[in-house]
């Protein structure tokens, strides 16, 4: 398993490497990228703040949940911090998995549930000012 | 962090009568609050909310704020009604964007 | 738009740069690749087979399909023929757009339909034998 | 291929009285016939069940295949009973298996 905080640019190509192990057959990656807008207003770069500590014992939690519940051997979910440029992944992960399907399912479980309980923040930097992303719906329940 | 220390209590076998509480604050809060972490001092027995309560005199938008806000202490989610402890680190988390 | 048939490994950084647009905000990748066993019996290397022509011409209209259905502007898609050693990437998909739903369904329809109609055939190398793979579920329909 | 020419029309103006078209095998049906492809000379009129029934009379498990094969005519899926026509490439198909 990686599960990792970093401020330099993440390195697909080793994170799909850790997930291929000889008995899998199918690997599923999810790239987070930094869209150059937000809802159609135009983004200069972003910056990711995390509680690190806590956000990599979360990241673990949910990687454990999502391994055990598929069944899975491998898997790697990377997320970066700081300043962020168009086109930067802000998250990676990998699953691979004897088949698809749960490469697919495990690897959608891990991207959305990291989105509603990792405490990481996105700040959006415009040309004429900057504001934290704070979605509605996203409060992490009580767990 | 030497001067969190709580005052000697009547009956040493017992909890202290005063806590020390170790508070961080990210991302929209901590521009709101104007810093990144404090340390708090609390009667025995405080909750998260009792902390909020402290901390809106200094700052009276956290309480606009805290509808919106989790809480963890020692890296784990809990409710605004959860007890603190002495040394506990308590983290008001503002709605998570990460991914 | 990527869409190829190939005896050379598949280059997988190529095929996500390709999907990296800086109106994408999410990625999903698939690749499958060569496991060590099939239902257990240990396999030794892979074989693939097209009908190069119609399997290429198919692979372009199941992508199309998607980029239509789901309103995408880049896709890649690239298949492997010839032999294929443990843990090489028979075919890799890789889908941006602008929210991860979209990615990670119109990369699943890619590699599911893929599977049901594309010419291409799989021949599975054991020590003692090889066989054609022939999935009973897999007729393509008539379209 | 210059042998498959068809065999002079009564009637140059009507479509020929034979049709040639090519045949491709692949997978485990290029093993059963032993061969990738062959043209095949079929009365004009033919459908792909009819050039099924012609090859079978040298390889009899062809007919046994064939349940599980499906057919292009042109690079175009089609079912058994489309009909051939002179200059056709036809494919037959076994389950696939890519991906």
């Amino acid at each position: 398993m990686i599960v990792e905080l970093t401020s330099d640019p993440i390195d697909v190509p080793r994170l799909i490497e850790h997930v291929n192990q000889p008995s899998n057959g199918g690997i599923c990656t999810f790239l987070g990228v930094v869209r150059d807008n937000a809802e159609g207003r135009p983004v200069v770069k972003l910056g990711y703040e995390a509680y690190e500590s806590m956000a990599v014992a979360q990241m673990r939690t949910i990687v454990e949940e999502a391994m055990q519940r598929w069944d899975l051997d491998a898997v790697a979910l990377s997320h970066r911090t700081g300043e962020l440029q168009i086109g930067e992944a802000s998250v990676a992960i990998a699953v691979g998995a004897p088949h698809r399907a749960e490469a697919f399912e495990a690897c959608r479980y891990i991207i959305d549930t990291l989105k509603t309980r990792v405490p990481i923040w996105k700040k959006e930097f415009f040309q004429d000012g900057a504001v934290w992303v704070e979605p509605v719906s996203s409060q992490p329940s009580t767990q | 962090m030497a001067e969190t220390k709580p005052p000697p209590s009547a009956s040493p076998a017992e909890a202290p009568a005063a806590i020390s509480v170790r508070v961080l604050f990210f991302a929209s809060l901590a521009d709101l609050m104007g810093e990144r972490r404090r340390n708090l001092n609390l009667p025995a027995g405080s909750t998260i909310a009792d902390a909020l309560r402290d901390m809106a005199t200094d700052v009276p938008d956290l309480a606009v704020r805290a509808p919106h806000v989790s809480f963890a202490v020692n890296e784990a989610f809990v409710t605004a009604d959860a007890p603190l402890s002495d040394g506990d680190e308590l983290a008001l988390i503002p709605p998570v964007s990460g991914g």
